[in-house]
C-alpha cells in the first residue's frame, strides 16, 4: 500500500499522452547489414554466399561477439574498456600454460586471472573514481606485459596437447558451425537476458545515463560500475580460451587493436559511447557488419592491402553516418 | 572581491594538479641515484629530443580533449605527413613541409566536420580516419620506407640553436602558444565552453561547429608537424611505423597531466609533464635493460599511481 | 511531543573555502510538515544531502527514529525510510518513465527476472493517481520538466517512508500541479509521516507547513511554528534585514510602468511552426514592453522561446528584428541582432559548470571583448564587476567555478551573461525558478527597470501572478498554438486560467 | 630502397640444404588431393607482414615475378601482421577458388583454422619463411622453404667476434617480442658466443620492434647509459640503420661501434661500404623460384622434401662493393 494510490486526484486531469512514432533506433544497423549481405551475394556470388565462407565469417565473428558483448555493458555504463585486446592474448597464453595440468586449469586459470584484472579495473574506476579510459589503458599495458612474462618474453610458446578435452571441444562442429560460434551465441543470449531482464542490467543503463542521479536514486552505482568491467574481462577471457583451443597454442602477440574493433562494433550497433542507451542486438548486428565488410573487402582480390585499409576506414565512417542518420537520436 | 584566482595559479595549485609532478620527481631522483651517466647534459637533451613529437601531438590532443573529444588519428596523420615529404621534396624542403602540414589540416577538417556537422562520436570518427589515413599513407609511399638526404631537413631534425635542439624549441613554441590560447584568447574560452557544455555554448551564440573543426585542424597540423620532425630526425620516411600507437601515449600524457577526459578543462603544462613522465619511464626501462614484459607492467603501474593521486579532482 | 523522526544536531559542513553549514540543528516530528527556507546558497540543499548520506558532515550527529544514525549512501537512507526528492530533477532521462519510477526495485517474477508487464501497469496506475496519463514506456527525457518533476515526486512517494524530504518540488510546476502536490503533502501528514519541505514560495509555507526553520549563511536563524509568524517577519529573517527595510507592493516587485505597445515592434516572429510541438505561433515585442507567455506544462512556451531565439530548427516561420532578418537564424544571429535568452534548464543549457563566474558572464560577449583574437582581461573584469554588484551575485571571487554556486546565483550569472550584451529584447524562460524571495524580488524589479529603459521582454513563468503583474500583454498557448492574446485590463489570473481551462476542455480531458 | 629487385636466379643454385626423407606427392598429401596442371591453376599467396621493409617487398615481388614467368594466375593477400587477418585471408583465397597456396606464416603457431580450411577444401599449402614448428609436413602442409634463423644468429656471432677481435660490450637490438625470428636469432647469437668461449659481454637486450625508428631511439638511450658499448648486434637491417642514425647523432665515427646485422638490404650493404656496418648476414627472401618449383615437383610426382634451406650470403667489407648490386 503506497501513499499515493489513494490520492485518486480528481483535480485537473491532464493528458500527456506520447505520440509513439516509429523509431528505427534498433533497425538502422540490421538494415545496413542486410543491404551489404545482398550486395555481397550479388557481386561475389558463391565465393561469398557459400556455406563455407559464411561459416568462416561466423567463426571469425564469434570471438569479436564475445568481446563486444562485454564491451556493450561497459559502454552502456558510460565507460570504455581498452584492455580487451591484451586480455585476449593473456587469456590465450594462460589457457595454453594451464593446459599442462588438464582442461580444468586451462579454463579456470585464464578466467580467474581475467576476472581479477577486470575487478581491479572496476575498483579503480567505480570506487577510486579514475577515468575508465586511463585505467583500462594501463591494464592494456599490464595484461600484455603479463602475457609476455608468462610466455618467457615470447621465447616459449605454450602449446595445448591435441588430445586434451579442451582441444576437441574447441575444434568441434555442431550443425555445421564451429564450437566457438555456439559458445558465443549461448553467452550472448545469457547476456541479453541479464541486460534486459535483471536489476543489474537496468542499473547499467541508469548509471551510464546519469551517474549522479542513479546514485541519488539509491542504486549501488559503484557495484554496477565494478561489475561491468568484470563481465567484460570474463567474456574476453572466454574468447581467449576459445581462440587458444582453436589454435592449440597461446600467443602473446594476438589481439592488438581488438579493443578498437569491439568499440566500433558496439557503436555501429547504435549504442551511445556516452552510455545509457543502446542494445545487445545492435552489437550483434555491428559485429556481423564489420566482419562481413572485412570479408567482402578481402574478396576483392585486386585491392592491395593498403587500399583495403583506406576502404575499411572510409566504410566505418560511412556506416556510422548512415546508422546515425537512420537513428536520428538526439544527442546531448 | 578577492582578486583573480584563475589568472596566475600559484605553485601549490599547480602541484596539486596531479600526481605527475611527484612522479617525475621520484623517477628523476631514482635515475640520478641509480642510473649511470643519467645526470648528464647530453642525456637530458636526448630525452627532450625524443619526447618532442609525442609532446607536440599531446598538446593538440589536450585541446581536442578539452572539447570533450578525442583524436585517435594523430598517429596516422604523422604517417601521412611522413609519406608526403619525400614525394614533394623535389620542390624544396619548405614546400614539402607545407604540403605535409596541409595534409594534417585536411585530416583535421574531415575529423572536425564529422564531429561537428555529422554529429559523430569523436572516437569513432577518428578511428575511421586512423585506419583510412594509415592506408592512404602506405598507398602514397607504396608501403616503402624512403630515405632522404636533404641537408635542410637534416638540420631541422638534428641541429640546435644556442644549444637547444630545434625540435625542443618547437615544443616550447607550441606549448607557449597553447597556454596563451587557452588562457588569453577567445578561441580557448570558446573551446572550454564547448567542451564544458555544448548546449550552453550554442545558446550563448558561440560558433560551436567552427570551434570544433578548428580544434581538430590544430590537432591534425600539430600531428603532421610531429611527423615532419620525427622523419627529419630519422632521415627516412617510414609510413608504416611512423606514429604507430602514438595516440595512446598522447592521451595518456594528457590525462596523467591532469586534464579530465570529460572536457571543459585543459592543463597544457601538465600535458607537457605527462609526456615527459612517459619518456622518463621509457628511458629508465631501457637504460636499466628491463625486459619488455616488465617494462609494460611498470608503465601501467606508474600511470595508475600518478592518476590515482589526482583522482576526485577530475571527477568533481 | 513524541520523539522526533529525525533529529539533526549541530551539523557542520564546509566545501573548499566555503562554510555551507555551521552548527545546524533541526528536529522533524512525525506528522509535521516542516518548512526549510532561506536565501539561495543558505545551505538548504547541503543540509538535505548531509542528512541523506550524499555528503559526510564535518561535525555533528543525527538521530533517526530515536537511534543514532549516519547514512553512508543515499541508498541507505532510502532503505531506512527516508525518501528524498532532490533539487533539480535527478532521474535518468534516456530510460522509460516506468523504469525511472521503479529503478532499483523493479518487480520480478519467480525466476528473478524483471516483470515489465506488471511494472508498466503499476507505473501507469501510480501516475494516474497524480492525474498524469502518460505512456510509461516513453523516454523520460522527451517529457517536459514539469512532468518529470511529478514523476520524481511519484517515485519518492511510492516507497514506504517515515520521512519525506522535498527540495523545491514545485519549482517547475504550474498551479494545478502545485495544488495536487500540496494535497499529497497533506495526506502524508495525516499518515504521520514527517515531511521536510524546502521552498522559495512563501505561499506554500503558509498553506501547508506547521513549523518553519530559516537558514541564513549556513546557520539556523529561526525555528518556530508557522502560525503566528508573519510573512514579512519570515522574509526579514531570511534576508537578515529589518522589517522596515522590506517594502512591498502586491506579491511581486514589478514596477507599475506598463507602456502601451505602440509603433512598430522590435521583434516580430511569425508563424513559427515546428511539428508537432509548435503550430504557427506569432509573437511581437515592442521596446519597453513586457510580454507574458502563459500555458500549461508542455504547451509550447519553451519551444516558442527557443524558436524565436533560433535555437531549434523550424519547419516554417520567420523572425525579424527591426524589419530585417538574418540569412541564417540561429542563436549567434539572434544575439547579434540584439536578442538575448535565458534558458529554462539552467544546468543543461545555461551554465558551463567548470568555468569561472567571470568566464560564464562574458561568454556571449566574447566577440565584443576580443581584439585580434585576444581577450581584454581589464574589460572583462569591468563587466563582471558591474554585474556582480548590480545583481548582487554571491561569490567568493570572479574566479570561482560556477558549479559551486547556489541555483539562484547561477541564475543571476545567466542573467548577467545576457544583460552585458545590452540586448533590445530579452527572452526569459522561468527566470525566477528556484530563486529565493530576495533574489526573486531583485530580478522582478530589474525586469521592470530594464523595461522602463526601453528593453523588450518576453517573459515565461509558471507562476501566474508573475505573468499577471509583470506583463502588459499575455499570450496564452495551448498544444503549441496561440489561443488568446490578452491586453492590459484583460490580464488577470482568473482570465488566464479561464483561457487555459477552455483550452483543455476543448482538448483531451 | 627503390630499384628493381635482384634477379631471382635459378632455383637450384639457391638451395643451401634439404632435409627429410619422404617426398610429398598428391597421393600422400593429407589423404590425397586432386592432381592439377599447375599452368592452368590458381595459386594464392598469403603475405604475413606489411610490405614496409625490403625483405617483405622482395619476398612478395619474387613470388609475383615467378608466377608471371610461369604464366600462373596468382592472387595475393597481406595480413598486416594480424594473425586473425591472415587466417581470414587464407580462408578468403580458398573461397575465391585458389587451388594451391603459398603462405608466409605470421607465426609458427596459430594458423590452425586456416590450415583446417585448406584441408577441408583439399588445397595443398606450401610454406615459406617461417616454419610451422608443431605441424606435420605432408599432412598439415606440403613442405617448407626458408632460412635457418638460428644459424643466421650463429653466423652473426661469428662475424661479431671477427669484427671486434672478440672483446668489448655488445648491445642486442631485439626484433619484435614474441616472434620466433627474434627468438631464434637471439638464441643462435648467444649460444654461439658461449660455444666459442667468446669474451664479448652482452650488456643490453632491448627490443627495437624491427623498425628503424625504434632502433634509433633505443640505441640512443643505450649508448647514453653505457658509453662502453663497442658493438651492436641488430636482428634486422632496419634497426641497424636506425642505430647508424643514432651513432651519427652522437658524433661517433664509422667503425667506432661495430654493427652486425641480418637481412642483406641495399641500405645495409651500402652501410658496410661506408664503414658504419661491420657485416651483414643475408636472409634471402627470394622464395619465388623455389616455391613454384616445389609446387611443380609436387604435382609432377617428383615430390617435395620436408625442408629446404635457402642459401644466405654474407656481406663483409671485403665483398660489399662487388655484391652491392645483388642486395635487395
Ligand atoms: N559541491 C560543492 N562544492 C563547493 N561549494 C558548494 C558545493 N555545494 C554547495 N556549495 C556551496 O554551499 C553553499 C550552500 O549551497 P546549497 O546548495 O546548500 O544552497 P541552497 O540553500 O540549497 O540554495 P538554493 O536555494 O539556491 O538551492 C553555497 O554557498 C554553495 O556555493
Ligand atoms: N503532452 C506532451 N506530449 C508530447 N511531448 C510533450 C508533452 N508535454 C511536454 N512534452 C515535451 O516536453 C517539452 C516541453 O515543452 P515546452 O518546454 O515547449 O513546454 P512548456 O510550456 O515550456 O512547458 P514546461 O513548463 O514543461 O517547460 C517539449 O519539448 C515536448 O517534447
Ligand atoms: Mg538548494
Ligand atoms: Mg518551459
Amino acid at each position: 500500500m503506497t501513499a499515493v494510490e489513494t490520492t485518486a486526484a480528481t483535480t485537473g486531469h491532464r493528458t500527456v499522452t506520447g505520440r509513439l512514432w516509429w523509431r528505427p533506433d534498433r533497425a538502422g544497423t540490421p538494415i545496413v547489414l542486410a543491404l551489404v549481405l545482398i550486395v555481397g551475394s550479388l557481386v561475389f556470388g558463391d565465393s561469398f554466399a557459400s556455406g563455407r565462407n559464411l561459416g568462416n565469417i561466423a567463426l571469425d565473428s564469434s570471438y569479436l561477439l564475445l568481446i563486444a558483448t562485454g564491451m556493450t555493458f561497459v559502454v552502456l555504463s558510460g565507460g570504455i574498456d581498452l584492455s580487451v585486446g591484451s586480455l585476449l592474448a593473456l587469456s590465450g597464453v594462460l589457457t595454453a600454460y594451464g593446459a599442462q595440468w588438464g582442461t580444468l586449469t586451462a579454463v579456470l586459470l585464464p578466467l580467474a586471472v581475467c576476472g581479477v584484472i577486470g575487478l581491479v579495473n572496476g575498483l579503480l574506476i567505480g570506487t577510486a573514481g579514475i577515468a575508465p579510459f586511463i585505467v583500462t589503458l594501463a591494464s592494456l599495458l599490464f595484461a600484455r606485459g603479463l602475457a609476455f612474462a608468462v610466455a618467457d618474453e615470447g621465447n616459449k610458446v605454450h602449446l595445448i596437447p591435441a588430445d586434451l578435452a579442451l582441444t576437441r571441444l574447441g575444434q568441434a562442429r555442431w550443425l555445421g558451425l564451429s564450437a566457438p560460434v555456439w559458445f558465443a551465441l549461448v553467452v550472448f543470449a545469457a547476456a541479453v537476458v541479464v541486460l534486459n531482464r535483471t536489476r543489474f542490467g537496468q542499473s547499467t543503463f541508469a548509471v551510464g545515463d546519469n551517474l549522479e542521479a542513479a546514485g541519488l536514486m539509491g542504486l549501488p552505482t559503484a557495484r554496477v560500475r565494478v561489475l561491468v568491467y568484470v563481465v567484460s574481462a570474463l567474456l574476453t577471457g572466454i574468447a581467449g580460451v576459445l581462440v587458444a583451443a582453436q589454435t592449440q597454442s597461446g600467443l602473446p602477440t594476438i589481439g592488438e587493436g581488438r579493443e578498437l574493433e569491439a568499440i566500433a562494433a558496439v557503436v555501429i550497433g547504435g549504442t551511445l559511447l556516452t552510455g545509457g542507451a543502446g542494445s545487445l542486438a545492435g552489437t550483434l548486428a555491428g559485429v556481423l557488419l564489420l566482419k562481413v565488410i572485412q570479408n567482402l573487402i578481402n574478396q576483392v582480390g585486386t585491392l592491395t592491402s593498403y587500399y583495403q585499409q583506406v576502404v575499411s576506414g572510409t566504410f566505418l565512417i560511412v556506416v556510422v553516418l548512415i546508422q546515425s542518420r537512420l537513428t536520428r537520436r538526439r544527442m546531448r | 572581491m578577492t582578486g583573480t584566482r584563475t589568472a596566475r595559479p600559484d605553485v601549490l595549485t599547480v602541484l596539486r594538479g596531479g600526481g605527475v609532478y611527484p612522479a617525475i620527481l621520484l623517477l628523476l631522483l631514482f635515475n640520478v641515484a641509480f642510473t649511470p651517466n643519467f645526470a648528464t647534459l647530453t642525456n637530458l637533451r636526448l630525452q627532450l629530443v625524443q619526447v618532442a613529437p609525442v609532446a607536440i601531438v599531446a598538446i593538440g590532443m589536450a585541446l581536442v580533449i578539452g572539447t570533450e573529444g578525442i583524436d585517435l588519428s594523430v598517429g596516422s596523420t604523422m604517417a601521412l605527413s611522413a609519406a608526403l615529404l619525400p614525394l614533394y621534396l623535389g620542390y624544396g624542403v619548405w614546400p614539402a613541409v607545407v604540403v605535409a602540414l596541409l595534409a594534417g589540416a585536411a585530416v583535421g577538417i574531415v575529423n572536425g566536420s564529422l564531429v561537428a556537422f555529422g554529429h559523430m562520436q569523436p572516437i569513432i570518427a577518428t578511428l575511421g580516419t586512423l585506419v583510412a589515413c594509415r592506408g592512404l599513407a602506405l598507398v602514397l609511399a607504396d608501403g616503402r620506407l624512403a630515405e632522404m638526404f636533404d641537408p635542410v631537413l637534416g638540420t631541422l631534425g638534428n641541429d640546435s640553436v644556442l644549444g637547444v635542439p630545434i625540435s625542443v624549441l618547437l615544443v616550447l613554441v607550441v606549448t607557449g602558444a597553447a597556454v596563451v590560447a587557452v588562457r588569453r584568447a577567445a578561441f580557448g574560452r570558446r573551446l572550454l565552453a564547448v567542451g564544458g557544455n555544448r548546449a550552453a555554448a550554442t545558446l550563448a551564440g558561440l560558433p560551436v561547429n567552427r570551434t570544433l573543426v578548428t580544434v581538430y585542424v590544430v590537432s591534425g597540423v600539430l600531428a603532421a608537424a610531429a611527423g615532419v620532425l620525427s622523419t627529419a630526425r630519422q632521415g627516412a620516411a617510414d609510413p608504416s611505423s611512423a606514429g604507430l600507437l602514438i595516440e595512446l601515449s598522447a592521451i595518456t600524457a594528457v590525462v596523467v597531466g591532469g586534464t579530465p577526459l570529460s572536457g571543459g578543462r585543459i592543463r597544457i603544462l601538465g600535458t607537457l609533464m605527462g609526456a615527459l613522465l612517459m619518456q622518463l619511464i621509457i628511458a629508465t626501462v631501457i637504460q636499466h635493460d628491463l625486459p619488455d614484459s616488465t617494462a609494460r607492467m611498470l608503465q601501467a603501474g606508474i600511470i595508475v599511481a600518478a592518476v590515482y593521486v589526482q583522482r576526485g579532482r577530475s571527477r568533481a | 511531543m513524541s520523539i522526533p523522526a529525525l533529529d539533526v544536531r549541530t551539523v557542520s559542513k564546509h566545501f573548499a573555502g566555503v562554510r555551507a553549514l555551521t552548527d545546524v540543528s533541526l528536529e522533524l516530528f512525525p506528522g509535521e510538515v516542516h518548512a526549510l527556507v532561506g536565501e539561495n546558497g543558505a545551505g538548504k540543499s547541503t543540509l538535505i544531502k548531509v542528512i541523506t548520506g550524499v555528503y559526510r558532515p564535518d561535525d555533528g550527529e543525527m538521530h533517526y527514529l530515536g537511534e543514532p544514525a549516519a547514512f553512508a549512501h543515499p541508498r541507505d537512507a532510502q532503505t531506512a525510510g527516508v525518501s528524498t526528492i532532490y533539487q533539480e530533477i535527478n532521474l535518468v532521462p534516456m530510460r522509460s518513465v516506468a523504469a525511472n519510477l521503479y529503478l532499483g526495485r523493479e518487480p520480478v517474477n519467480r525466476f528473478g527476472l524483471i516483470d515489465f508487464r506488471r511494472m508498466h501497469r503499476e507505473a501507469g496506475e501510480l501516475l494516474a493517481g497524480y492525474g498524469i496519463t502518460v505512456d510509461v514506456r516513453r523516454r523520460l527525457g522527451e517529457l517536459g520538466l514539469g512532468v518529470q518533476q511529478m514523476i520524481a515526486v511519484a517515485r519518492a512517494l511510492s516507497t514506504e517512508a517515515r520521512v519525506v524530504i522535498m527540495d523545491e518540488p514545485t519549482s517547475s510546476l504550474e498551479p494545478r500541479e502545485v495544488d495536487l502536490l500540496l494535497d499529497v503533502v497533506a495526506l502524508l501528514r495525516r499518515r504521520q509521516i514527517a515531511v521536510l519541505y524546502v521552498t522559495h514560495k512563501l505561499d506554500e509555507v503558509f498553506r501547508i507547513c506547521d513549523r518553519v526553520t530559516v537558514l541564513r549563511d549556513g546557520r539556523v536563524a529561526h525555528t518556530g511554528p508557522v502560525t503566528g509568524t508573519s510573512r514579512l517577519r519570515l522574509v526579514a529573517t531570511m534576508l537578515g534585514r529589518d522589517i522596515d527595510q522590506i517594502r512591498r507592493h502586491g506579491a511581486t516587485t514589478f514596477g507599475d510602468h506598463r507602456p502601451a505597445a505602440t509603433g512598430t515592434p522590435v521583434l516580430r516572429a511569425e508563424g513559427l511552426t515546428r511539428r508537432p510541438l509548435l503550430d504557427g505561433v506569432s509573437v511581437e515585442v515592442h521596446a519597453g514592453e513586457v510580454v507574458g507567455l502563459a500555458g500549461l506544462l508542455g504547451s509550447g512556451r519553451t519551444e516558442t522561446a527557443k524558436a524565436v531565439f533560433g535555437a531549434d530548427r523550424l519547419d516554417e516561420g520567420a523572425v525579424t528584428v527591426d524589419g530585417g532578418s538574418a540569412r541564417r537564424w540561429n542563436p549567434a544571429a539572434a544575439i547579434r541582432s540584439g536578442i538575448g535568452m535565458v534558458p529554462e534548464d539552467r544546468k543543461a543549457e545555461g551554465i558551463v559548470g567548470d568555468l569561472s563566474v567571470r568566464d560564464n558572464i562574458v561568454l556571449a560577449a566574447l566577440p565584443r571583448l576580443t581584439t585580434a583574437g585576444f581577450l581584454s582581461r581589464r574589460r572583462e573584469d569591468a563587466i563582471v564587476d558591474t554585474f556582480v554588484r548590480r545583481l548582487r551575485i554571491k561569490i567568493t571571487g570572479p574566479g570561482q567555478r560556477v558549479r559551486e554556486l547556489s541555483g539562484g546565483n547561477q541564475q543571476k550569472v545567466l542573467l548577467a551573461r545576457m544583460l552585458c550584451l545590452h540586448p533590445r529584447v530579452l527572452i526569459l524562460d522561468e527566470p525566477t525558478r528556484g530563486i529565493d524571495v530576495g533574489a526573486k524580488a531583485e530580478i522582478q524589479a530589474l525586469i521592470s527597470e530594464l523595461a522602463t529603459l526601453g528593453l523588450g521582454v518576453l517573459l515565461i513563468s509558471s507562476e501566474l501572478e508573475e505573468v499577471v503583474e509583470g506583463a502588459g500583454r499575455v499570450l496564452v498557448l495551448r498544444d503549441g498554438a496561440l489561443v488568446a492574446v490578452l491586453h492590459d485590463d484583460e490580464v488577470s489570473e482568473a482570465r488566464i486560467m479561464r483561457e487555459i481551462a477552455q483550452a483543455s476542455e476543448g482538448g483531451t480531458a | 630502397g627503390t630499384g628493381a629487385p635482384a634477379p631471382n636466379g635459378s632455383a637450384a643454385q639457391q638451395v643451401q640444404a634439404t632435409s627429410g626423407t619422404t617426398r610429398c606427392t598428391p597421393e600422400l598429401y593429407n589423404g590425397g588431393v586432386p592432381k592439377l596442371d599447375l599452368k592452368t591453376a590458381t595459386v594464392g599467396f598469403a603475405q604475413s607482414e606489411k610490405e614496409a621493409n625490403p625483405f617483405r617487398i622482395t619476398e612478395t615481388q619474387s613470388i609475383k615475378d615467378e608466377a608471371a614467368k610461369r604464366g600462373i594466375k596468382l592472387i595475393t593477400t597481406n595480413a598486416q601482421s594480424d594473425l586473425n587477418k591472415e587466417i581470414a585471408d587464407i580462408q578468403g583465397m580458398i573461397a575465391q577458388g585458389a587451388q594451391a597456396l603459398i603462405i608466409s606464416p605470421l607465426n609458427s603457431e596459430g594458423l590452425d583454422p586456416a590450415l583446417k580450411a585448406a584441408q577441408d577444401a583439399k588445397v595443398p599449402v606450401m610454406t615459406i619463411d617461417r616454419l610451422l614448428t608443431t605441424k606435420t609436413p605432408c599432412t598439415d602442409y606440403l613442405g617448407w622453404i626458408g632460412s635457418d634463423f638460428v644459424v643466421q644468429g650463429e653466423r652473426a656471432a661469428d662475424a661479431m667476434i671477427k669484427a671486434t677481435g672478440d672483446q668489448g660490450e655488445v648491445a642486442i637490438l631485439l626484433g619484435a617480442s614474441g616472434v620466433n625470428v627474434t627468438v631464434d636469432r637471439t638464441k643462435g647469437f648467444k649460444d654461439q658466443l658461449a660455444a666459442k668461449g667468446s669474451k664479448l659481454k652482452v650488456v643490453a637486450e632491448q627490443t627495437g620492434d624491427f623498425t628503424r625508428e625504434k632502433g634509433q631511439k633505443v640505441t640512443e638511450q643505450l649508448i647514453s647509459a653505457n658509453p662502453g658499448i663497442s658493438a651492436i648486434y641488430a636482428e634486422n637491417d632496419e634497426m641497424a640503420l636506425g642505430a647508424v642514425a643514432a651513432l651519427k647523432g652522437a658524433d661517433k665515427k664509422p667503425g667506432d661501434i661495430k654493427i652486425i646485422t641480418i637481412d642483406g638490404t641495399k641500405g645495409a650493404v651500402q652501410g658496410v661500404l661506408d664503414g658504419w656496418i661491420a657485416g651483414v648476414i643475408e636472409s634471402n627472401p627470394r622464395f619465388g623460384p623455389l616455391a613454384f618449383q616445389a609446387l611443380e615437383d609436387f604435382y609432377s610426382g617428383t615430390g617435395v622434401v620436408e625442408k629446404t634451406i635457402i642459401a644466405d650470403k654474407e656481406y663483409t667489407p671485403e665483398n660489399a662493393a662487388a655484391e652491392l648490386s645483388n642486395a635487395y
